[in-house]
């Protein structure tokens, strides 16, 4: 461990190296070689000098800390090492339950098939663009092609992920509805007909 | 005088001259609690000590003016004091004021150390949120029952109750119908019991047969007359004379 | 719990070191030596010491990022040396200077803990709404419940990046202030010999 670091203090790029470390432990996004150029004052080639420096010094198996060259430019990652004491901070507590309205779209979405968000408001006589995005991100409902025609809006359709939380072998396992209609359609009609009289 | 209105105030609050800031705390259009007193004193004192010659016509103008404001403060900042306070013997009020004037200079005291430390850790830089390569955790869900599906969209087709809409639907007979049946009955007879003539009419027709017997009462066609609360009305012709008067005087 | 541990520990405490850098370089706030140690699977004695040996790999002089005992927990922040670079990229927290209302408001809140506006008026003599206002926007104070009974008022407390932004170990490293005893007697005795005269 001591040896390599006599060896960047032995470097005349040194202090610049640590000006970096410094500026990438502070930055909550990738940073390029200009920024870091203008933040440290110096020159793009000396920080390429003192990037390499720090590649050595921060890589996999030598440092929990690992510089990695991404897309925007070069920012800190915890090492794959590490990654299972990662995964227990960054733990989240299992979520027992979803909203109603989250219970809604996702009813409207799994029974009608792929809906656009107009639809589902439309059949729920509500909007439903929270109730959408916290199902995305949660990863129940996944994008599935456009509503027909020029601009037509995006559709979303339930996930593999959608059917293991509810204990589905498939979409087709869901519950039948027979009481409110014997097709798809008819059951969208009703809906669509009850909601029409929710917001009158 | 022009000493004391024209004075340039800076506070938190406020910029400008005094007599704006009077008349802005007076249309309630600035709260008297937000204005630090001691900073206006301060200045007041300032400019004092910039003149060489002391106008005790100003000083006594400013006195009158801050103190009235400093009321107008304590009253907006403790409404619910003033009897608390007014209780206080002297001496216990002192003795409060002393604990309050000692607690607040702490409290500046503090003030400046936060202030200073502050300051001398403006060299330190560190990250706030998250890293640009953290993990990102998924959410997970525990496993639901697909009936509360069911159960969602069984919800969503139930059609929404009637708002009930009954009110909307009561008839008023115009009052004009009692009018004219009342003055036709006062034509046959001198007096009639209003509770006799309205019997067998639902609450809302019996309601607006009395807003008709209240109207000939104003218009002196009818006197009333009822013996105790809630006794029968009794509903008489008026005199003629009397009826014609009223028309002269209201003419 | 035995077995485990007995295992953790044939682990040098290099390794653990290098988990503890991983976790505190993605890590969004400071971590506590109880939060590492859960994250880590290993026991406090053990973060203790890998705690003391990064301590002296990463401090002032010696590289670019500090770590430090700040908030309750350990964090790694820029060294000082780095700070004009910093300056040039990042803005810091507080970058705006508070108004003296800020800092006496600031002073009420974490020397008494939680009270609300109008204690806080109550000390200050002043209203402190924009005041409030203005540190909640910052995040150094934030809501704490209200006071008891029907309709009380908000309750305000200091927040860990309070502790951050001013560099405590934790709210309790504020100073003592009760070494004004003499002033405080100053006071009483000034009003005292005021009130008496009145009622004379």
């Amino acid at each position: 461990m001591d040896r390599p670091l006599r060896l960047i203090t032995a470097n005349p790029v040194d202090q610049l190296a640590r000006t970096i470390e410094a500026l990438l432990v502070v930055a909550s996004a990738p940073l390029s070689v200009d920024e870091l150029a203008q933040a440290a004052d110096d020159d793009t080639v000396r920080i390429e000098t003192a990037l390499g420096l720090l590649s050595d010094r921060y890589r996999e198996g030598r440092s929990g800390i690992v510089l990695e060259h991404v897309a925007g430019g070069y920012a800190f990652r915890a090492s794959r090492e590490a990654a299972d004491a990662c995964g227990r901070l960054f733990e989240r507590p299992v979520e027992r339950g979803l909203s109603q309205a989250a219970f809604e779209t996702l009813a409207v979405v799994g029974y009608l098939g792929p809906c656009s968000r107009p639809e589902i408001a439309r059949v729920r006589g509500v909007a439903a663009d929270s109730a959408v995005a916290g199902l995305l991100e949660r990863g129940l409902i996944a994008e599935a092609g456009r509503d027909d025609g020029p601009g037509g809006a995006v559709r979303y359709q339930t996930t593999p992920l959608f059917e293991r939380v509810f204990g589905l072998e498939s979409i087709a396992a869901l519950p039948r509805l027979d009481d409110l209609g014997e097709s798809t359609e008819e059951i969208r009609e009703r809906l669509h007909s009850v909601a029409v009289g929710k917001t009158a | 005088m022009a000493a004391v209105f024209d004075l340039p105030l800076d506070l938190d609050a406020f910029e400008g001259p005094f007599d704006l800031l009077l008349t802005l705390v007076l249309k309630e259009e600035l709260e008297p609690a937000e204005v630090d007193i001691a900073a206006i004193v301060i200045s007041f004192v300032e400019r004092l000590a910039d003149r060489d010659e002391l106008d005790l016509e100003a000083c006594g103008e400013f006195l009158v003016l801050i103190a009235s404001l400093l009321e107008l403060k304590a009253r907006a900042l403790f409404p619910e004091e003033d009897a608390e306070l007014a209780e206080l013997e002297p001496e216990e009020a002192a003795e409060e004021l002393a604990r309050r004037l000692a607690e607040y200079r702490r409290m500046k005291d503090a003030a400046a150390w936060l202030g200073e430390r502050l300051a001398g850790e403006r060299e330190r830089f560190f990250r706030v949120g998250p890293a640009p390569l953290a993990p990102r955790p998924d959410r997970t869900l525990a496993p639901q029952d697909p009936q509360q599906l069911a159960a969602a969209l069984r919800a969503l087709a139930e059609p929404p109750p009637q708002v009930s809409l009954s009110h909307m639907g009561l008839r008023f007979p115009p009052v004009g119908q009692f009018l004219a049946r009342f003055r036709a009955v006062l034509g046959r007879r001198r007096r009639f019991d209003f509770d006799a003539e309205v019997e067998g009419l639902n609450r809302i027709e019996q309601a607006v047969a009395f807003l008709a017997l209240l109207e000939l009462r104003k218009t002196g066609e009818v006197a009333l007359e009822q013996a105790a609360p809630f006794a029968p009305i009794r509903v008489s012709r008026s005199d003629e004379e009397r009826k014609s008067e009223w028309t002269v005087r209201s003419a």
